[in-house]
Order: structure tokens, then C-alpha cells, then sequence
């Protein structure tokens, strides 16, 4: 508990935290500071590129892990599974309808590639090592849950829409997962003398990119927490704070089961504790158009997103290194 | 100069739908249209701006100049599409020079 | 299909203006309005253009579809705000679906 | 309010000929017009859109609002500009405040 | 003499200048180079980001100076009473309208980032040193001279609007001064820690942005000229290459009597021999509707901006040397 | 032979020509996968800034060289020439129109930016130096391309804008010549002082931006081809591959005559091989408005600029070596 303390207390004052506190604070006192949608776009494409990369180099370094598939599966599976426990918190916690409880579900079974960043640098500067397939994981971790959603919302007759093939497509070969697993086959291909040719671009600037990528995000966040004060009520509140410890639960299972190092399980933890704000809710608005954005944009990027940053990834560091040790 | 009527049809549609309604116009039979960019705005599910945004939020505007006679048939594809979304679609009459291109 | 008489009003007015525009818009009673980004321009104050700037300079388009009995409202709303500022207010006639939203 | 009638134009043209259909307008005594981006769109060369473009490519919707009685002259410097190029021209009936700008 | 000569010309060839006299070159010559909107802007974010990060660092590094406050309070002053003098020259030498001169005014009292960021950067190139808090004032002197404005514009039977909550927000929240005083107390708090974290984002490709983001300031500098002709009366054209020279005077004084380090002194003129041209033509468009933007504009970007480049920063800092040594 | 297809197939294992991969991959499947323009455009800005920097410098070391100008001459001469070649080759193996062809080979004669950063990463790797000036050369060549082409299409009785002072204007200050030879005579006046303040920004992270650029490359030709099945005749689809190789002979005689270096001969061939797609494209919808752009643009930049990025430019640097050694 102790550690756990100090740990969160050192990430608090990291530039990065402090960068997403000055948005939402600059978002909720309404001030005029914004960053354009296309840099933020290019933070973004940078951020994927760059940790697909990295993790691709430091498996072609290791060798093929014979965990690799193993955890890809167990991603999967995740993903699949966790929204029919976060539809049953939703339906014990909350009124909200079975359309909007399985919107919700969708993006946390689903996974949030920053949290899943800044839990990267957390890891490394706890010292810990990791898997460097943990970003493939990742991209398997993006996908499944929305299938999940749309079946609760169709069992609970929500009007989900036909899963076509244009639907598909859009899930399966959406721009992070095409991108994060593109680069990671790349830096896999390229191995160290790829990155060496690269390296100043994608590893040293890093961090800073991703300290003004969570200005940004602040600031989305606190824009989007003035818009939604109607929306959230205590019940929904509480799930955004519980159901990243719940999944997170389910990431430690999962990641002692497959044997992970303890930086792995830590970013099992991480994925499976963090909700979606990019990917799933453009996918949700094609197909539970009813479902009402702003519930479940401001539960994973206004509550739970903080939540993990703040309290959420130095926890599980310090639960996966307890549980190394 | 020589006009012919036509009617402008603004489309005003979520990011995420805009390929399925350009799909849809196009097999109504829709031979041109423009998309474009809408920084923000408001409506029933209120305030909503593009600014900071990383997916494919947000809203476009789809602008058709078609001749009269093709209305019906883009409002009913355009309506198919639009119909569960959130979306304005909007017409106003219009002319146009060189009708052979609508 | 079924469509309602409505106005489409289109403001261009000076980017550091459009918050007190579009809460002038709500106080009006406008449930609805999109805003568009503007590239550049011209007018009796000369040409301007957006590209490369880096304060929150140039204009933007407010565009609102309302029923034609709330146009005056609109109207006088919108021309408080920009009587003393660089800016155009255009009306046209327009046709809209589904009328219980405007 | 007190409006007065006016047309609104709405060209939409060639990113590399903005420029030469800007100064044909002003020779036109055309005193005002916005350009606004086109993000892409689709007509009878094909679809296209302007992501991830680097050159000066794409189209852009220039829009005039004018006294009646300055449209033709507008048409026609528009259409010489306009004539050999990939492009819609579209007029359609609008009403302005301050009548005395324009 | 001779040392503001050299100076200067050493000055006049680095890249930033030249990348400036491209883009005037550029801009002059109408070719169709441009930097987008969304660039620019992404540009300027990172380079108020770095200087109010490392201002907090070097405040971290260095201790709270006793005289933080004291230089805060100058500046805040200066930015207050500059518009006053700048006001009173304008009735002298030039025909321009009460409005249109305190909003010119409004633009003196405040401060040009750019210019501070390059004088910087000059400071350093010249191996001062100076204290880490001029940011933190520059950010204080953003914002007075507005007010002064608005005063001097209403009494002289402007129409200056209303100073209700709305316009105090806006001009106290703006984005550039959220962001550099956020990013000072980022750097303060995190110290040399945060700073390993960023460095190489912040620091090392620092000059290389601010060589672009100069290339931009003289594309738009050189646009504004053309299209400025008929405003640049001689008597206005001679304001803005006068008033940098007794807005620095004022810096000098202010910084000799706070006992501010050489580097700080060199700054402190800088500050107050610049002008604004981002944070208050936006605030003037609101709260002075009827002046002319065209003539504020341009003599702040395209007569002040370069003149200060040029010849004032290397010369500010000569005489500051002159005077401490 | 052994040795191209050694250096191919190392350059094809690149993260560059990976990247451009992924982003066709991406197009052709459908991916929503998109960088903004104002990023891909930023990116452009850097490279070019870059390249013409670095070349100003590398010739303020080496002294002025004095094969300068013969060599901007040379590819002066070649820009001018290729396109009869081209139009004649085009006019044997294709049925364009005249105009089509006309507004095809302007784009052969002219270069491709791109192509020739790529090519001169590729004879760094491969331990070769090469003049500094063949930056100065490729801008050269930017633009008498187009004046043939559109004396090619007035011949043949196709409709060519008249050649106005705009139109002069906007082919010989477009925004690529005008940066790089802008940047160009910065590095050449600045030298490694000026290089020292803005290494850190235009040389380490070079490689890595080269890499999302080429993605963004990738992602646009791949769009490019869906859209332009009906255009690729098997005969314009081998004009695509036929015409880098014929471009490059010359380009091979002409670096030899020169006695430019082996890395300088290979350049030369990198330039005279490759195809404009961004500048050219622009002049040709002002000057040749009924040429069809989807032939023009799908063969420079989804035929040729891949070809050259995979084949060409190991093909050329191993022949360069093979006739300089
Ligand atoms: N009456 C209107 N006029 C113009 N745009 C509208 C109007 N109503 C809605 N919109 C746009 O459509 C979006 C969604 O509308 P709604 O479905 O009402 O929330 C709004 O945020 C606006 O961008
Ligand atoms: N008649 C018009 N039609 C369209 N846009 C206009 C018109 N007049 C002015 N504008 C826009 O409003 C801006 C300011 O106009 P002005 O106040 O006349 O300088 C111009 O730069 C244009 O962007
Ligand atoms: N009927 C139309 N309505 C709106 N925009 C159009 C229309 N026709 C063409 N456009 C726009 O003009 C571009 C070129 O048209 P086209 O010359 O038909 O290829 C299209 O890609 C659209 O952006
Ligand atoms: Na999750
Ligand atoms: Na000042
Ligand atoms: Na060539």
C-alpha cells in the first residue's frame, strides 16, 4: 500500500499527468487554448507508429516468445468477455438503457492505446522490462468487444445495426490497428538496424510528444465533462471508477496465467483496466446509432481515462511487481 | 447567362456515416457532390466541436447540386441513410450553368 | 417526400466572435446551427486569408436551418452581435425533412 | 428586419485556379466572397478526397453574396475562368441585411 | 558601437533570421508558399510549451529568487503604463483615430512571444545567462495593456465595448498565457526529473522550430505588407521602428532597478520593446470592433517584429552587457 | 547483378519502403487510415527544409565546387529534354491523347522531391558522399519540364493556357523550388555554425519523418489506384516502368560527363528517373486543364515513384558505383 502510494504520488508529478491536468483545467475554466485537430491527429499517428515499432524491434530482438499467440488469444478472449461483465455492472449500477449499457460495455472491453503508452513509461521507469508484443496484444484487444456490444444490444432488443462487410472492414481495419500492427510488423522486419535509422525520431522525443498528446487530451476531456454534467449520474459515475478495477482484475489473471514478466502483467492489467475513446465510439456511431455519446464518451475519457493515469497504472505496477516478488 | 433550375441539397452528417450516405447517393443515381468540413455546432445532443479531436468525429456537410427532377430519389436515399443519425438535411432551389453536367 | 418550408441563415463573422454568436443564437431560441471554417476572403476590408496564422484570426460560417417563424428572432439576435463587427448575414428560402427538430 | 434581395453564388473550383477566379471577380466589381475548403467530393473525374495530399490539389467553394443586378456580370467572369476546368457554379435566391454592402 | 555591429551582423546570419527574410521573400514575391494553419499553430504550442517548461526548470534549479515577485509586479506595470507612451507618440507623429491608436498602443504594452523566445536564444548564443522567471513575466505582461486600452479608447469617446465576464476571461485565460504559465509550473514542480524525461523533445530541436515557425512569420509578415499599402503612412511606419526603442528604454530601467543578471536585463528590454500580434489583435477584434486591423497588424508583424529580430534584440543586448559590465 | 539485387533487397527491408508499403496496404484494403493534410503537408515543409539546408551546408564546407554550375545546367538541359522523350516513347507505346501525353511528360522531365531524399539516404547507407549542390540541381529541374510539355501540347494542336506572368510566376517560385533553394542558400551562408544550432531538429530526426511521409505516400498512391483502374493500359502501366530507366540513362550520362562523384552520378540518376507528382500536377490543371489528371498522377506516383523507391534506386547507385569503381 505503501509503495503504491509513493508510486502514484512520483507518476502524479511526472510532466505527463500534470500536461492532461493543465487541459482539464484550462478546459473547465473555459479557456480559448486548443490544439488543432490535425496536430492532434499527428500526435497520435506519431504515438502508434512509434510504440508499435519499438515493440516490434524488441521482439525481433528476444525472438519469437512462444507466449505470443498465447497472449494474443488471451487479449482476445478479454475483449470478447469483459463487456457482458461491465453490461452486468452497468444494469446492477446504473438506468441506463440496455442500448447505452452495451455502448458503454463495448469501450471497455475494448482498450485505450495512451493509457496503454503512458503505462509503458511507467513500467520502464519503475525499471521493470517487459514483453515487447504487448502492443500487438494490444491491437487484438481493440476489436473483439465491439462484436460483444452489438450482440447484448440486439439480445436486449436495441436496434444494433446488420454487420455487413463495410462494417466489418471498418472494425477490423480501422487506423490504430492498421497502423500499430503495420509498424510493429515493420520494426519485427527491421529489427535493431531499422531503429537505428530511427531511433532519434521515435525514441527519444517520446515522451514529450506525449506530454502535449495529453494536454490535448485534457482539454477533450474537460470539454467534453462541461457538455455532460446532465448525463452523469452517481451510479454511472461509480462504474467508471469500479470497472477499470475489475478489468484490470481480470488482466492480472490472465497475465499470471500466461507467465508474463512482471512489466507484462502490469500492461495485461493496464489494457484490460482501460476503456476505448478513439476507435470504438466512431464504430458505435455507425452501428448503435441510438446509443447517446456522451455517456460513454465521458465515462471512458472524462472518468476512467483520469482515473487509470492518476491511480490506475502505478497501482497495477506495484500490484504485478507484489505479485512478482 | 443561360441558367436551369436545380436544387441544392445539404446533408449535414456524422464523420462515421459520411462513406455509407456517398455510397447511397451514388447509387441513386447522384452524379456529383462536395464534402465539406464542419468545425462544430450544436443541436438536440448538444454542443459538439471538432477542435483536439484524434477519431473520426464530428460532422460534414454533403452538398449535392442536382436537377429537379432527381430529388425524390436523393432524399430517399439520403433519408435511408440518415434516418437513425443524428443529421439536418436541408434543400433550397438553385440554378446552375452547363445543366448537361447534374 | 414529406418536406417543410424553412430558412437556411448563413452568418460569416469574425472567428473571436463566434462564442457571443452562438449564445445569442441559444438565448434566440435557435435549437440547431452548424459552424464551418472559412479559408479566406474578401471585402471592404480588404483580402485575408488563414493560412499560416496563428492566432484566432479570420472568420467562420454559422449556418442555421430554422422554421420561418423564428427567423426574425434569428435575425435580431445575430445582428446585435455583429452590427459593429466585420461580417455578412445571407437568407435563403429552404425545404427541410422531418420538421419537429428545427 | 428590413432585408433586401440579393443571390448567392457558390463556385466550386480548383484549388490552383482559386486565385485567377478571385481576381476575375474583382475585376467583376464583385466587393465581397469567402472561400471555404472542400474536404473532397465526387464528380464525372472521379472521386477524391483531400487527406494526406501534399500539393495544391483538391477544390475549394468560393461563395459571393451579390445585388441582384451584379449576378450576370459575375457569371460571366466566373464562367470564363470556370469554362475549361473542372467545376460547379450554383446560384440561388438569397436576402441580405445592410443591403448597402454589397 | 562596434560590439552592437558585430553583434548584430552575427545575428543577422543565423538561420532564424534568414529563414524570417525567406519568408518575407516569399510572401513579397507572391509565391504560393504556405505553411497550414494547423502547423503554424502546432508550432507556436511547442514553442510556448518548451520556454515556459525549461523558465520552470531554471526557477527549480535555481531557488525562488526574492525577486520573482518584484519582477511580476514591473512587468505587470510596464504592460500597464507602455500603451500610455505609446498613445501619446501616436498623437504626436502620426493622423491616426483615438481608436485606432489605443489599439495600436494595446499592442505595445504587450508582449511578442517570438521575439522573447529568439532573444533567448540570442542571450544564450552570447553566454549569459538570465533568470528562469522572465517567462512567468512575460506571461504577466501579456494582458494589462489591454485594459489600458480600453481605457484610453473610451475616454477619448471610443466605442470600446464593455468589459464584462466573457472579455476578462478571454483576455486573462488566452491560450498562449494558459499555456506558458501552465508549463512554468509544470517545469517548477518537476524539476531536472521532468526535465530528463523531455529534454530531448524540448530542448534539442528547439532552434530548428523556431526557424520554421520564423519562415511562417515572415510568410504571413510579407502577406500583410502587400495587402497594407495604403495604412503605412511615414509617421505610422516611424512609430513602429521608435516605439521599440523607448518600450526597451523602460525595460532597461525596470530591469537595472530590480537587479535583474545581465541575460534578465537583455530580456526585460525585449519584452517591453515588443509587440503583440497574436493574443491582442483577437482580443481588439472584440473589444475594439471599429479599429482598423490592417494597421495594428501590420506594424506590429511587419514593421516591430523584424526591426526587433534585426537590430533590436542584438543591441539590447550589447547595452545590457554595456551597462552591467 | 548480384550486387543490385543484394542492395534491393536490403533497401527493400528498410523501414522507409516498409512504410510505403503499409500505406498502400492500407489504401488498397480499405482501411480509413489517413494523415491529415496539414501534417502530410508539415512533413513535406520539414523534408524539403531539410534537404535544402543540409546541401547548402555540405557545399560551404567543400568550398564552391566548380562544376556548380555545369552540373545546374546539366539538369537544366535534361528537364527540358526528357519530356520529348517521353512524348515520343508515350506516343509509340500508348494511345493517349496528345494533350495527356503532353501533361505526362512534363511530370517525367520534372522530379520527384521524395525520390531524391530517398536516394539520398540510400548512398549514405551504402558509405558513398555526394556534391551538395545536386539539391540546387533538383530545384532546378523542378520547372523547364513544364515548358516543354506545354509547347508539346500547343503543337499538337491541344489547348495550352497562354504563359502569363502568373502562370510564369507560379511555375518558377512554387513553393517547393522557392523552400529549397531558399534553404539551400541559408545552409551555404550559415555553414556548420548555423548547423550546429539546428542539427538536432533537420539530421537526427530526418529518417523517421521520411518514414511517415512515405506512409502517407503509400496511402495516397494506393487511393490513387482505386480510383484509376480504367486509365492503366498494360501499354501506360509500362511507359510507368520503362520511362524511370530511360530518364535514368540520361541522367547516367549526364552525372558522367560532369565527373560528378559516384554518389553524385547516382542522384543524377535518382532526379532524371523520377516523375514530379506534387508541383507539376498543380501547373498542369492551370496550364493543360483537359489532360486527364488521373493518368498523370497514377503513373508518377503509383507506377514510377514505387518502382524507383524499390528498384530504381539500388539499381542506380549500384550502377553508379559499377561505373565509377
Ligand atoms: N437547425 C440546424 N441547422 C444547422 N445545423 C444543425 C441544425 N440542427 C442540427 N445541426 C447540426 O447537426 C448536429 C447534430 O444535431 P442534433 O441531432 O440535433 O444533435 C448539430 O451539432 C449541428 O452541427
Ligand atoms: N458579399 C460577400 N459574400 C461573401 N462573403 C463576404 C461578402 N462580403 C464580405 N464577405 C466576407 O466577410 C469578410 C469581411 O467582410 P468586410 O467586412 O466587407 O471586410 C470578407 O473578407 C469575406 O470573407
Ligand atoms: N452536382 C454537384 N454538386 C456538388 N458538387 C459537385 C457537383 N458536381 C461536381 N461537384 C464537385 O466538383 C468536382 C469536380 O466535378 P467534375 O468536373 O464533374 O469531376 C467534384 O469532385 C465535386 O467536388
Ligand atoms: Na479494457
Ligand atoms: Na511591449
Ligand atoms: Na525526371
Amino acid at each position: 500500500m505503501q509503495d503504491i502510494l509513493s508510486l502514484a504520488g512520483a507518476n502524479l508529478l511526472t510532466p505527463m499527468i500534470l500536461c492532461f491536468a493543465l487541459g482539464l483545467f484550462a478546459a473547465l475554466a473555459r479557456s480559448e487554448l486548443t490544439i488543432p485537430e490535425a496536430v492532434a491527429k499527428g500526435m497520435s499517428i506519431y504515438l502508434l507508429f512509434a510504440i508499435g515499432f519499438k515493440g516490434g524491434v524488441a521482439v525481433a530482438d528476444h525472438g519469437l516468445d512462444a507466449r505470443l499467440v498465447a497472449a494474443l488469444v488471451a487479449g482476445v478472449v478479454l475483449s470478447f468477455v469483459i463487456p457482458f461483465v461491465a453490461f452486468g455492472l452497468l444494469k446492477a449500477m446504473t438506468r441506463l438503457s440496455a442500448t447505452d449499457a452495451a455502448a458503454v460495455a463495448a469501450h471497455y472491453g475494448s482498450i485505450s492505446i495512451v493509457t496503454f503508452v503512458t503505462g509503458t513509461s511507467v513500467v520502464q521507469a519503475a525499471g521493470l522490462s517487459s514483453e515487447g508484443y504487448m502492443v500487438a496484444v494490444a491491437a487484438a484487444m481493440e476489436a473483439p468487444a465491439i462484436i460483444s456490444a452489438l450482440y447484448l444490444a440486439s439480445r436486449s432488443g436495441g436496434r444494433a445495426e446488420k454487420m455487413d462487410a463495410d462494417l466489418w472492414r471498418e472494425i477490423l481495419l480501422n487506423g490504430s490497428i492498421v497502423l500499430l500492427v503495420g509498424s510493429f510488423l515493420i520494426g519485427l522486419v527491421t529489427g535493431q538496424p531499422g531503429m537505428a535509422r530511427i531511433e532519434a525520431f521515435i525514441v527519444a522525443p517520446f515522451q514529450g510528444v506525449l506530454c502535449l498528446f495529453l494536454l490535448d487530451m485534457g482539454l477533450v476531456a474537460g470539454r467534453g465533462m462541461r457538455g455532460a454534467k446532465g448525463v452523469m449520474t452517481p451510479g454511472v459515475l461509480a462504474f467508471g471508477l469500479v470497472m477499470p478495477v475489475v478489468g484490470a482484475a481480470f488482466g492480472l489473471a490472465a497475465g499470471m496465467a500466461l507467465g508474463l514478466s512482471t512489466g507484462g502483467v502490469a500492461l495485461m492489467m493496464v489494457l484490460a483496466g482501460s476503456a476505448s475513446y478513439i476507435a470504438v465510439p466512431a464504430a458505435m456511431r455507425v452501428a448503435l446509432p441510438d446509443a447517446n455519446p456522451s455517456v460513454y464518451l465521458t465515462l471512458s475519457l472524462g472518468v476512467t481515462f483520469p482515473f487509470n493515469l492518476v491511480i490506475g497504472i502505478p497501482a497495477w505496477v506495484a500490484v504485478a511487481t507484489a505479485m512478482g516478488g | 447567362m443561360q441558367t436551369h433550375k436545380a436544387k441544392r441539397v445539404e446533408i449535414i452528417i456524422e464523420a462515421p456515416m459520411e462513406s455509407r450516405l456517398t455510397q447511397a447517393l451514388e447509387k441513386a443515381g447522384v452524379t456529383g457532390f462536395s464534402v465539406l468540413p464542419v468545425l462544430g455546432g450544436s443541436g438536440r445532443s448538444g454542443r459538439w466541436t471538432r477542435e483536439g479531436q484524434v477519431g473520426r468525429s464530428g460532422m460534414v456537410a454533403v452538398v449535392c447540386l442536382v436537377r429537379p427532377e432527381k430529388l425524390d430519389g436523393l432524399l430517399e436515399a439520403a433519408f435511408t441513410v440518415v434516418e437513425r443519425h443524428i443529421g439536418v438535411i436541408g434543400v433550397t432551389d438553385a440554378e446552375v450553368l452547363r445543366a448537361e453536367r447534374f
